[in-house]
């Protein structure tokens, strides 16, 4: 079979646009070479979708109808990429949605399209099969969890006997399907068995997870994605989307691993451990008397303070405090406070999530200290002000076995001299469990609203300076 | 020829899984959550297939389907890329104050 | 075939040398000497053309100069996986005393 | 076309080998997994070769004959790796030459074999010529590069008029044949010139290069016998050996590229230089006088020292004197002197060459320092011992700019408190250029071969502590 001219270009640029991606990924490596891997991303991207414009079978009416999706897919795409920063897991979720939908809509256009051509193999109903199990599954999967992070549906896990199994059989059900038509092609009312039982699927994997592992689960999901993309290319028969769709599956696989050493729990647990059903039970703890402190008081101590350290958490992105906790950490500076600020892994709602605030309130990444660094400084820390972050500074994670995250590396805050403890009730954090150091005696509480409080902090420490000018 | 080319698919794969895992690996903490955008972004490349299902329009159905595998691609694409993009823009400005 | 299979192969080049990049340069100082020995033996998979070439018996030139690139690839097979091994083993027994 | 059995069991094989070669090189890069690397490549090789041998087109007698020349290989092979280790840039080079063979044959024999069944396509007969050129010029090369470290081959580079546009004139002429051959692939007559021109440029292309830089040219040849082991990979349409033959081939050139840094070089100027001609001409310095020791003054010096570090180079090596080097640490270290091993990218002949040496005398290589730390602590050294070093010792790469190595980083022994030089006379080193450390002040030479040298200061050490005692 020889190439036309047309089709060498196609999978040139398919060559072209692979490369580019891994580039794209390299690049992403430092904070000063990240953009140019963006640049990377989109001229792969380009390439690929000219090369496969060139391609012969696309008829007139067809450009049309491409153009029309591509608009449409245009104007719902900008605005998805102006959410604000603390709702950018949902966006993660749904674009994992879309992007299954999408395999699962070709695999069974695919399908559909060779079973009436007769040009059905078993092989190529069993990767359809699989592109379809995958791409399904993710669909309604990814859905339910954007779901569930924006709170629309219950985070609280919902359980019943025999679940697993369930599920299980749910998914082997699919799978002995998927055979049955790779043993005979035409028996086409299986296919739509395959698709409903995925969707299905899809729901009632997420029902039982607690809404603060669906991060996690945003990421095993982020594979499964390129896993489907990877079927697809063997469906159609292309490297780059093998290719593209390997890579997205790394990176998935590799940022839930990353998830859950930090929160020091196993896959197995995270998918079907049910986690945070302990909520109310734990919720239910005897009360311990709580020192609370005014705004004015923290400026004080803060600005007498030689060492600070502060540790933001979900509360900090909620609140959209991260520019008040900039103006603090100027004011301090200024008196010449060594302040650093203590990141944990999993600190916010997904990886990374602190720094991306801190950077876009301008604070050098300089300052941002990894846990396992900033802990052994802990003990000479004059001030600890945690920020609306909970659960990473919760000593039951060191102490105590009962605790549903004990285990979990957590940043000693309780072991500073003094900790201001910003949050807007007793109420427990994602984990849904209570937190010693609030009640600790050398801490203090700040209640209230993260930006309203920093705010009057801030002010407060300006005052005094320019009273003492 | 599905067959026929099975193995240099299983061999694109094996290269690619080794690729991808270097290469995440290497990504800074500091930009994970720009990563989760980017790959986000990536693997709309599904738009590949979606086109050509849309553009040989050979039947109501699959074109049906097609166009909405590519509005919804293209979404990805779009939102992926930009909100990477926005999210690099604050870690670049801070490159020099570092 | 030939042409078919190209992009398939350009494909594997290209990802290959992304792995070959990545992982050699994360190979230690240390053991810059047994890398090149190590790459040594492993390119000696020209055996495999070799051997097919001679194994085909198709005449007697294809034979001569099949059984001595047998030769050739297999002595380096040999000698470069021994010597990798004999050099390692320095190493190894270093480890503990680190 | 549908596989046989047997042909997928081949392809699965070579699916395997492939992962498995890339295993092997991710584990070598600490040392405590590096030998599981070299078990993962040999089961890689087992794998490919198994697979291979099912290959249907395999008569019966061809198994006899493969056996056979598969014996004489491991016969040859076995002895090739017992080598000492001062010999293994020239194996080396030899198993360069031999891989380079191999391709050039096995292209040969495609080439003929295509031929008279009339399979030759324009595309098979360039890849075919690619495999050729890359093979055979790496074959003699390696060779003539081989014979320049064995010094069986004067190392000073011989150049003529007009030499570098004849070299490329000659490849040129072999990539035109190989064109003509390519538009007319029965051309039959062209495929001889490529051959025998490929042969010549390869003799030619070393002829000018000093034995100084053969290292770097090893490895230049090493990426050449990758490339042509990709190109045989597209002629046979095997893709684990164009996986193999790209890992090889990056593995040469980042060696080599390394090895350019770290001398300060340029590729053009290593290829192209002429490097190590000035010999005779620098040879000729002035005669400042030269301050000389004996091995007891030596020990004297060492055993009073606080801080001791040895700069070992290739003289080191030539004498197989670690062992004694071994000694005087250990003898030192007992008396709580900190000894320190300064090891510089390329002292030695290869890269790594000198921790493979120190590795083999059980020095642990925690002691062993990289240039770049080693010298910020050269100015508190009481007493530096250079065993056989000395261009990667010598002032001039940091003064001198008329000097050829000028600009090459180097280990600032001249800048501790004493230097001990240890070197059998006043002969330059492989850059052929006189060293002014030897007759600086603060410098004593203790002339004679490492090994025994070395051996008499151990002895010296000991006796005195059994005095002491
Ligand atoms: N980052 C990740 O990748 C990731 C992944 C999976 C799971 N998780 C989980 O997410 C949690 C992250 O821990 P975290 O300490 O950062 O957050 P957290 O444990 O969820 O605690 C956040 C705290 O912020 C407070 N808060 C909420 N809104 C606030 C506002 N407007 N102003 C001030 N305070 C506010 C809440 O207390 P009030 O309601 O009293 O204000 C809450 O206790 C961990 O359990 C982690 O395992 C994270
Ligand atoms: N390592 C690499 O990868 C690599 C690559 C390319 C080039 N090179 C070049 O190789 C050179 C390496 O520098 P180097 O300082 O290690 O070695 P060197 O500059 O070649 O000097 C070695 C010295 O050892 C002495 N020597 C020889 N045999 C001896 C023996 N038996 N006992 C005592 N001394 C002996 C010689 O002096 P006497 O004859 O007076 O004894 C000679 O001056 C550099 O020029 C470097 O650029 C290395």
């Amino acid at each position: 079979m020889n190439h036309s001219l047309g089709d060498v270009v196609t999978q040139l640029s398919y060559l072209l646009a692979a490369a580019l991606f891994i580039f794209s990924l390299r690049w992403l490596n430092r904070p000063n070479t990240a953009r140019r891997g963006v640049i990377a991303g989109v001229a792969g991207m380009s390439a690929a979708i000219l090369g496969t414009l060139l391609h012969p079978e696309i008829v007139a009416s067809g450009y049309l109808w491409i153009a029309g999706a591509a608009l449409v897919g245009i104007a719902v795409g900008i605005p998805l990429s102006r959410v604000p920063l603390t709702a950018v897991p949902q966006r993660t979720a749904i674009s994992h949605a879309f992007g299954g939908l999408a395999a699962g809509l070709v695999g069974t256009a695919k399908y559909m399209l060779w079973l009436h051509d007769g040009s059905l193999t078993a092989f190529r109903v069993g990767v359809i099969a699989i592109e379809v199990i995958l791409g399904y599954l993710t669909f309604t999967g990814s859905l339910m969890a954007a779901g569930k992070l924006q709170e629309v549906i219950p985070t609280r896990p919902i359980t019943y006997p025999g679940q697993n199994y369930i599920n299980l059989g749910l998914l082997g059900i699919a799978l002995v399907a998927g055979i049955g038509l790779m043993l005979d092609p035409t028996r086409s009312f299986l296919f739509p068995v395959i698709v409903g039982l995925s969707l299905l699927f899809g729901v009632l994997l997420i029902i039982p997870i607690g809404g603060a592992d669906m991060p996690t689960v945003i990421s095993l999901l982020n594979s499964y994605a390129g896993l489907s993309a990877v079927a697809m290319g063997f469906v159609l028969e292309n490297k780059l989307l093998i290719t593209a769709g390997a890579l997205d599956g790394a990176s998935g696989f590799i940022l839930s691993v990353i998830m859950c050493r930090a929160m020091n729990r196993s896959f197995t647990n995270v998918l079907f451990g049910a986690f945070g059903q302990v909520q109310v039970a734990a919720a239910v703890g005897e009360a311990k008397p709580v020192k609370s402190a005014s705004a004015q008081d923290a400026a004080d101590y803060l600005g007498n303070a030689s060492r600070v350290v502060i540790v933001p958490g979900y509360g900090m992105a909620v609140a959209q405090a991260q520019h008040r906790v900039k103006e603090i950490y100027e004011e301090l500076t200024k008196r010449g406070v060594d302040v650093k600020f203590a990141i944990h892994p999993v600190a916010g709602r997904m990886p990374g999530h602190m720094n991306v605030l801190l950077a876009e309130a301008e604070i050098p990444y300089g300052a941002l200290v990894e846990m396992d660094e900033i802990n052994p400084e802990m003990p000479q820390t004059d001030v600890t002000l945690v920020v609306g972050a909970n659960d990473v500074v919760n000593p039951a994670a060191r102490s105590d076995k009962g605790s549903p995250i004990y285990g979990m590396p957590i940043i000693d805050a309780d072991k500073s001299r003094m900790v201001l403890a910003n949050k807007r009730s007793m109420n427990p954090g994602f984990a849904g469990i209570d937190n010693a150091l609030y009640t600790a005696d050398n801490t203090l509480m700040v209640f209230g609203d993260a930006k309203a409080v920093l705010g009057d902090i801030a002010n407060a420490l300006r005052h005094e300076s320019k009273a003492a000018a | 020829m599905a067959e026929l080319d099975l193995f240099s698919m299983l061999f694109v794969l094996m290269l690619s899984t080794f690729v991808g895992f270097q290469v995440i690996q290497n990504v800074s903490r500091l930009l994970h959550t720009p990563l989760m955008s980017l790959t986000n972004a990536i693997s709309a490349i599904a738009v590949v297939g979606s086109i050509i299902i849309t553009g040989e329009q050979k039947d109501t159905l699959s074109i049906a389907l097609g166009a909405v595998a590519v509005f919804a691609s293209v979404t990805n694409i779009v939102s992926g890329f930009l909100i990477t993009d926005r999210m690099l823009k604050m870690f670049k400005e801070r490159e020099p104050k570092r």
